[in-house]
């Protein structure tokens, strides 16, 4: 359950992780991001959520820097994004991302996934590196797997492969792009799961997600986007059971 | 609403085989070849074709062949319609190695067999550094075959630099071996031996200069032993035969690959500079027959290099072929680059992997992959290409075929030759194509 | 995570320099600018070197040669062409005949390739391992073995002249070539060309305007059909008016060889014959390709509408399939024009051979005479490169 | 800049490089062990046994018809011996100096018997098979167009090819230079069937080329040549080479054989420079003999034509030693 | 709202649609099918869920004859499946299907898809062809768009021109495989309504799905399969809100 003390909530802490500041960002002539502020504080867990091609993974994708955008600043624990090799790693050594489609590394085997990042850049010995990695795939219930290959996999467990794998860098920040949209129904509760356990441990976490069950056990803010703007944020009680805007109503409405 | 208590539990029932089916071969036969009257005729036909085909082939190569004979006229007497493989038997030799020296064709087949027990010990699975084995096959080895073949008084008459890389590339072997044997009793790997002392100099990539502190050691004693060797020095000249054939050919197989990433690279890159330079050689090198390059090669390039400049036929085909071939091959990999869904980019960059980092260890190796079938494709046609050579006056085998009817004895032998070196190549590049499949089958196992 | 902790400042001095360097787009204008000096200078290397070896040689640069006498036959040629005529001409010579070979080639091979890519497809396991096998076996081995081989084993071993082949004392088929009677006198032959040629535009428009009314209104093919009858009709229309204004010159025994007429050689047989099928076994593997690459779901959806295999790869995989074989056949073609080089080996009179290996023997112009056909080729092959991309943009899917 | 002297070259380089072609039997190619043979070849190796002494110290440079003068030019080559005929345009503007003749020959003609041809001028509008990139092609349009014979040519990069096109009845006729036609004769299924018409419709003076403007070269490749003439009009053979220069009494012989007198000087080599040559591949009439003698795979008799020796009515004449 | 009686829930009524018979099938060794028998009556709506690979696509293209079984009998109004002509013309003449990923023809427009086989089978004339899809397209909302290709379409207007082009062939029987689980979630609500519509024409429809609503509001009868087996079969709200079983209960908390 969400831990977060009821000012987190409702302002932003006195030190933000993520800090987006007028955020605009353009896809040839379509504008897919208009005016997007929001600040994310540390050990905040936020949800995002909005129709499709509202913007979700454009904004969630900005944030590490996937994509570039053309005004407005994001900063991450005080260091604003620019396309320079140090502002790179800082970004990539801060923050971990789960893709919707899991993205494993095909040629690799579960273990080999994990360890990767461990051994080429932080030049771990592999020894340790294995033992690192084993704790966390443990920790996501698939220990046992650590020598198949992804495509040996179901859903459900490629996705928690795919976030051991981010956990193994240690990030300080969790993205998640709509993490159990590409799977079985009865594989999104093992993913949720761990997020959940994830969340409970403090760690920073953006997640875009249709879950409502998940925003509502765990989440501090939800946020509401349409047409690359954000419509509603707060808390979920708030936005989910009781919203201001009409269009929140309507989404709510066709996905519960 | 049923509480947990009430409900019943379901046990699958076991899974069973099949009744054996009642289709016999003759009825299989019926419903596959026979079912229309189109394809009955079709059928018929086709076994009378092959019939036909196969009829004649086989007389003509083995039933009315002759096999032993002096010379063509004797052939020509013993059996007219018949093939006479007695003057390739008898330019066997000279097939398979060309010009090379009797006495000393003992090293090509030790070099052939060298290169192939290089990659051995990929069999097997826990061996250390296994991906450096087949980084070596393609930087080492060719500077011990090289020296095995062209022979010199090693650290003599061989190059200093020669004479180096050939230590090295010994000294490896005997590395990879001796892990093997290490691997194969269960023992940590030489560089693992040698991992305490590295530490002793360094603290952070110990294991790399462990690595490279064995390799060295190796190396040296290699290099001492070697230097006791003197091979008699074999020219370039000499090299002809099924021998050139498949040095000119592993030559162009193993150097397009690198040539071909680096082109599929740079054609991708977002500098337009590097994009249109490699745009430019590949396009223009695909768009040319190999003849022609092959005649710019041994016409042309000496024209444009210094003019002291000792170059031999042999290298200007070979930086020809493989300008070539890696043109071609970039193509390839740059279909694969281009399949290698987004993803993996990204994912590769939020870990962190720079782009080198992310091309070497994440998207290459799926992209050469996933291309197998058209880089396999690409390697027979490279195969089936040099004997393109011979136009230019290499003495390949495809030459020294063409050679045997300009032999006294066997005057006018001319499709005797071609016959067995169509044969040859099919099985080569037929050979070719099936481990190619076999291997994609086995690599989607793993997807 | 210790290190990535503190956000770095802005730095200044040597350190901002640094983090000029470090920022991406310093990095590739740099390695940019080192890349253009490279070639520059590589350029500019070979160019003195070639300069300074062209002199000590003795040899001289310029396409002066073109305009002078070439002193030697061709065997064969399309357009008129006897020794006393220049090198240009000598190119020409070669760049028709490649042409002609390459496109009977490529024509030829689409369709026999297409055949034997769907027979790979068959039903009948015999009927496809046979078109297997034949697709093993044709490219399992080099082209050029297969061109000596035709040529040697096959095409010369046909009967010669006095007791070759005959259709009706028209056609003539030996070993020195294949001959048939062929219109006499430029100006009547442009008439049945003239006739020909109007003939099939009109016929086209009219098919085109059936196909309209099929489209707009009525439900049968009866309109597409009377288009291709019309077409027909003109076509037959042309050549007996056209028969009216020619006069045809028929091959006749005369002396050692055959007299009047048209031919065209064995070594263009061999070739074409060898060319042909090596290339129709690529083809065959990209049809095939092609075909598999459509999704299960396509013939599924198919099959559950009810359309029988015929109507399904008629209506629904060729015409997707087409898309996905368009690029490979072009490479092929292509490879067809590049190929037909090593026509080279049995003599027939090809650009190699009549250009780069005669004229050069003779004049020695080796970097103007190298660089010509190069030059040609290159055109060709980007002008089927761009009628592909031009195509290509025309058949993608639309999507949003 | 002054190009160094291609003798110095040689002898720096330690081995002398011979431009040759691909195959031409009985003049230049491999046998089954991968040796080069033939008479083109055994030229090179005396010229190499003239300045090293040893007659294996030769590399054998098979170029194409396109790059025998540039290779030579360019200095890679030092002496083309590929069968080339002396021709005006050759000799001035390919930079390069065609010596002596080796061997006198000219192109004829081959056909079916069959076809009761006696005469090339029966054979009107016939097809005949050529090799592409020799004067033999050139001779052959020069006297198509001169008789009005309408001759139609069929090209070939591969005298095999062209010969098996041959043999199957692809053309009438088979041209080439005479030396080379008995030998494609001899490779017919059966011989008997063919024969050779009795005109010659061009000369062919196979001769020696080496780069222009070196004559200190040039001479070492004449009078080698010479030697083997001489020595053959001498009566010298590799058999008896060693016997004469023990014990033979003329005085030509002694001077040839380096006992006698300093001829060796003004070439630049060693005393036993000729002893060499002839001991290593003997004299101009084995060398015949062996490549393309009655027993070889030419089969051509020498007797009465002009490679005899001029004592025998030919045009073989060694220069004077002295 | 379904229509029929509960007769027609417990048992088969008179005149079966389609009847299996002790229905086996095996991929290789593997044995996807058990023994599956099951009668669906005519008009009655069928809903098949079940966890993912127990066999439900597999059982549902055994119908139309799109798989090929060992064992068993499958027959659609009284026609026994087998491998010849007529059977398979009456099937496809009989059933229409409805894939999970549409599977349009992309190289024809819309309009093309749905006449595409009036014309060349029925041997309809072109107009009239087009005057039947024109009002099937209508029907399901999308008559706007007739002339665009596949590709220009989002996933449930293609999926509702995929349902436009079976209907066109006027099928007495409507099979749909996971109609909706390749869509987003707003958009599976339009392909819901138009299957809904659907099935209060009195139109017979088998229905693999995890949308348990729709289940609710239109099923006749629930199959829940598990394993290649029939688990449970019964009314929506037996099967839906009082399993029997311990296997539909786990499954259905995981997915509602
Ligand atoms: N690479 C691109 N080029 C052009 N337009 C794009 C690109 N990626 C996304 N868009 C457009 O930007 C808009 C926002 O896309 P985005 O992927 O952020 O939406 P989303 O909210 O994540 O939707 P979904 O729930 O479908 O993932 C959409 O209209 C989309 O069409
Ligand atoms: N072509 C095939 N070859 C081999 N096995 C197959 C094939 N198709 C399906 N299977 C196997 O048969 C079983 C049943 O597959 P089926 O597709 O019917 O499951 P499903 O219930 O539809 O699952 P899902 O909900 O994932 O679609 C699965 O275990 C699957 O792996
Ligand atoms: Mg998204
Ligand atoms: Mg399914």
């Amino acid at each position: 359950m969400s831990q977060s003390s009821p000012a987190a909530v409702s302002a932003a802490p006195s030190r933000p992780a993520i800090r987006i500041d007028g955020l605009n960002k353009w896809y040839g002539a379509h504008h897919v991001l208009r005016d997007v502020s929001l600040t994310i504080a540390e050990k905040e867990i936020m949800v995002v959520c909005g129709p499709s091609g509202s913007g979700k993974s454009t904004l969630i994708r900005c944030l590490n820097h996937l994509e570039e955008y053309q005004e407005g600043n994001v900063s991450v624990f005080g260091h604003e994004l620019q396309r320079d090799k140090q502002t790179e790693k800082f970004i990539h050594q801060t923050m971990g991302m789960v893709f919707q489609n899991f993205n494993l590394f095909p040629h690799l085997t579960v273990l080999e996934n994990c360890t990767l990042g461990l051994t080429w850049l932080r030049k771990k010995p592999e020894a340790e590196a294995r033992d690192i990695a084993m704790t966390l795939l443990e920790r996501v219930g698939i220990a046992q797997l650590a020598s198949r290959f992804p495509g040996q996999l179901s859903g459900g467990q490629q996705q928690r492969v795919a976030i051991s794998r981010s956990l193994a860098m240690e990030p300080k920040i969790m993205l998640f792009d709509e993490p159990t949209s590409a799977l079985d129904p009865e594989m999104v509760k093992e993913v949720l799961d761990v997020m959940v356990n994830l969340a409970q441990t403090g760690m920073t976490m953006v997640c875009v997600t249709h879950e409502m069950q998940f925003a509502r056990q765990v989440a501090d803010r939800v946020v509401f986007m349409e047409d690359g703007e954000i419509v509603e944020v707060g808390p979920p009680e708030q936005v989910l059971l009781n919203p201001q805007w009409d269009r929140t109503k309507v989404f709510l409405d066709h996905i519960l | 609403m049923n509480t947990d208590a009430q409900l019943k539990r379901f046990v699958p029932s076991p899974a069973r085989k099949p009744k054996s089916s009642d289709m016999t071969i003759l009825r299989w036969i019926r419903s596959r070849c026979f079912n229309s009257i189109g394809n009955s005729i079709l059928t018929v036909l086709v076994l009378g074709l092959a019939f036909y085909v196969i009829d004649y082939a086989l007389n003509w190569a083995v039933f009315d062949a002759v096999w032993h004979a002096a010379n063509r006229r004797e052939c020509m007497d013993i059996s007219p319609e018949g093939a006479c493989w007695a003057g390739v038997i008898d330019w066997f030799n000279g097939l398979m190695y060309g010009r090379y020296p009797h006495e000393e064709q003992w090293r090509v087949n030790l070099g052939v067999i060298l290169a192939v027990a290089w990659l051995l010990p990929l069999s097997c699975r826990s061996i250390a550094h296994r991906s450096l084995v087949l980084i070596s096959w393609v930087g080492l080895y060719p500077f011990l075959g090289a020296w095995l073949f062209l022979g010199g008084a090693f650290g003599v008459e061989t190059g200093l630099l020669h004479t180096v890389f050939t230590s090295l590339a010994a000294g490896f072997m005997v590395m990879i071996y001796l892990n093997w044997v290490l691997a194969l009793l269960n023992r940590p790997s030489l560089t693992d031996l040698a991992y305490p002392l590295a530490a002793r100099f360094t603290a952070r990539q110990t294991h790399i200069y462990s690595l490279l502190i064995v390799w060295l050691v190796l190396a040296v004693i290699s290099g001492a032993v070697l230097s006791q060797v003197a091979l008699p020095p074999v020219a370039i000249e000499r090299w002809g035969g099924l021998f050139l054939t498949l040095i000119i050919a592993s030559f162009a197989i193993t150097m397009s690959i690198p040539i071909g990433v680096l082109l599929a690279l740079g054609r991708r890159s977002k500098l337009p500079v590097i994009h249109w330079l490699c745009l430019l050689i590949i396009e223009l090198a695909r768009a040319v027959p190999l003849i022609t390059v092959l005649f710019m090669a041994v016409t042309l390039l000496p024209i444009f290099l210094p003019s002291d400049m000792e170059l031999n036929k042999l290298s200007q085909v070979l930086c020809a072929v493989c300008l070539f071939s890696g043109a071609y091959m970039a193509e390839n990999i740059r279909g694969g680059l281009q399949a290698i869904p987004r993803g993996q980019y990204e994912a590769a960059q939020t870990l962190g992997l720079g782009y080198w980092m992310t091309m070497l260890l994440i998207i290459l190796p799926q992209a050469l992959r996933l291309m197998i079938p058209n880089i396999m494709t690409s390697f027979i046609s490279i195969l089936k290409d040099t004997t393109l050579v011979s136009i230019i006056g290499l003495f390949d085998i495809m030459l020294m075929a063409r050679n045997i009817a300009n032999d006294k004895d066997w005057v006018g032998l001319h499709t005797e030759p071609l016959a067995m070196i169509s044969i040859l190549f099919f099985v080569l590049c037929y050979g070719m194509s099936q481990y190619s499949i076999n291997l994609e089958k086995r690599l989607k196992v793993n997807r | 995570m210790n290190e990535a902790s503190a956000p770095p400042v802005r730095q200044r001095g040597w350190a901002g320099l640094t983090s000029f360097l470090n920022r991406d787009s310093t990095r590739g204008n740099v390695i940019q600018g080192l890349t253009l000096l490279f070639v520059l200078c590589l350029i500019v290397y070979l160019g003195s070197n070639a300069a300074y070896n062209l002199d000590r040689l003795g040899m001289m640069f310029g396409f002066d040669f073109l305009s002078s006498t070439s002193g030697f036959d061709i065997s064969w040629s399309l357009i008129p062409y006897d020794p006393s005529m220049t090198y240009w001409r000598v190119f020409m010579v070669g760049i028709v005949n490649t042409l002609v070979l390459s496109f009977n080639v490529i024509l030829f091979g689409t369709i026999i390739g297409t055949i034997v890519g769907i027979l790979r497809l068959s039903s009948n396991p015999l009927v496809a391992q046979l078109a297997r096998c034949y697709v093993e076996v044709v490219r399992n081995v080099p082209l050029l073995i297969q061109i000596i081989f035709w040529f040697t084993a096959v095409f010369s071993a046909l009967p010669p002249p006095r007791r070759g082949y005959m259709l009706g004392d028209l056609f003539f088929l030996n070993n020195r070539g294949f001959y048939f009677p062929s219109p006499q006198g430029d100006i009547s032959f442009f008439w049945f060309l003239g006739a020909f040629v109007l003939f099939a535009a009109a016929a086209w428009l009219l098919r085109r305007k059936a196909q309209q009314a099929r489209i707009n209104q009525t439900g049968n093919h009866k309109a597409l059909r009377t288009g291709w009858l019309v077409w027909g009709v003109a076509l037959v229309l042309a050549c007996v008016i056209g028969n009216g204004f020619i006069e045809w010159s028929v091959p006749a025994l005369d002396g050692f060889n055959l007299e009047g007429g048209q031919y065209v050689p064995v070594a263009f047989g061999a070739a074409f014959v060898a060319m042909t099928v090596y290339r129709s076994a690529a083809i065959a593997e990209s049809v095939r390709a092609g075909m598999e690459s459509i999704d299960r779901g396509q013939h599924e959806a198919a099959r559950t509408i009810g359309f029988s295999r015929f109507q399904t790869l008629r209506l629904i995989l060729i015409p997707q399939a087409i898309r996905a074989i368009i690029p490979p056949l072009a490479n092929s073609w292509l490879v067809a024009v590049k190929d037909s080089s090593l026509a080279v080996a049995i003599g027939f009179p090809e650009l190699v051979s009549v250009f780069m290996q005669t004229s050069i023997n003779q004049t020695g112009r080796a970097i103007e005479i190298i660089s010509m056909v190069m030059g040609f080729y290159i055109f060709v092959s980007l002008t089927i490169s761009y009628l592909l991309n031009k195509y290509n943009a025309r058949v993608q899917y639309k999507v949003m | 800049q002054e190009k160094a002297s291609t003798l110095d070259q040689v002898k720096q380089r330690g081995y002398l490089s011979c431009v040759i072609g691909n195959s031409f039997p009985g003049f230049y190619s491999l046998n089954k062990d991968g040796e080069w043979q033939g008479m083109d070849v055994d030229m090179c190796r005396g010229v190499a046994a003239a300045v090293f002494g040893d007659a294996s110290k030769v590399k054998f440079m098979p170029v194409q018809w396109a790059q025998s003068f540039t290779t030579i030019k360019s200095g890679e080559g030092d002496m083309m011996s590929k069968g080339m005929t002396w021709t005006l345009s050759r000799d001035t503007s390919q930079g390069v100096d065609f010596l002596d003749t080796y061997f006198y020959d000219g192109q004829g003609f081959m056909v079916r018997k069959d076809l009761g041809v006696k005469s090339v001028k029966d054979l009107k509008g016939a097809t005949v098979c050529v090799l592409t990139g020799t004067s033999s092609e050139l001779n052959l349009a020069d006297y198509s167009r001169t008789h009005g014979l309408d001759l139609k040519t069929v090209v070939f990069d591969d005298s095999a090819v062209r010969n098996t096109a041959f043999f199957n009845d692809n053309c009438d006729a088979l041209t080439n230079d005479k030396s080379g036609l008995a030998a494609q004769r001899s490779a017919a299924p059966n011989p008997d069937d063919y024969i050779v018409l009795p005109e010659t419709i061009s000369k062919e003076a196979l001769s020696f080329a080496v780069t222009q403007n070196d004559s200190a070269w040039a001479n070492i490749v004449k009078w080698t040549f010479q030697a083997m003439v001489a020595a053959e009009e001498n009566g010298i053979t590799s058999a008896n080479v060693d016997d004469m220069r023990a014990n033979s009494e003329s005085p030509v012989v002694r001077r040839i054989l380096g006992v006698e007198g300093d001829l060796n000087v003004g070439l630049g080599l060693s005393k036993d420079w000729a002893y060499n040559v002839i001991k290593s591949v003997g004299n101009y009439g084995e060398i015949y003999e062996r490549n393309v003698g009655p027993n070889s795979v030419l089969g051509l008799e020498r007797e009465g034509t002009l490679n005899a020796l001029w004592q025998n009515g030919g045009m073989m004449y060694a220069k004077s030693f002295r």
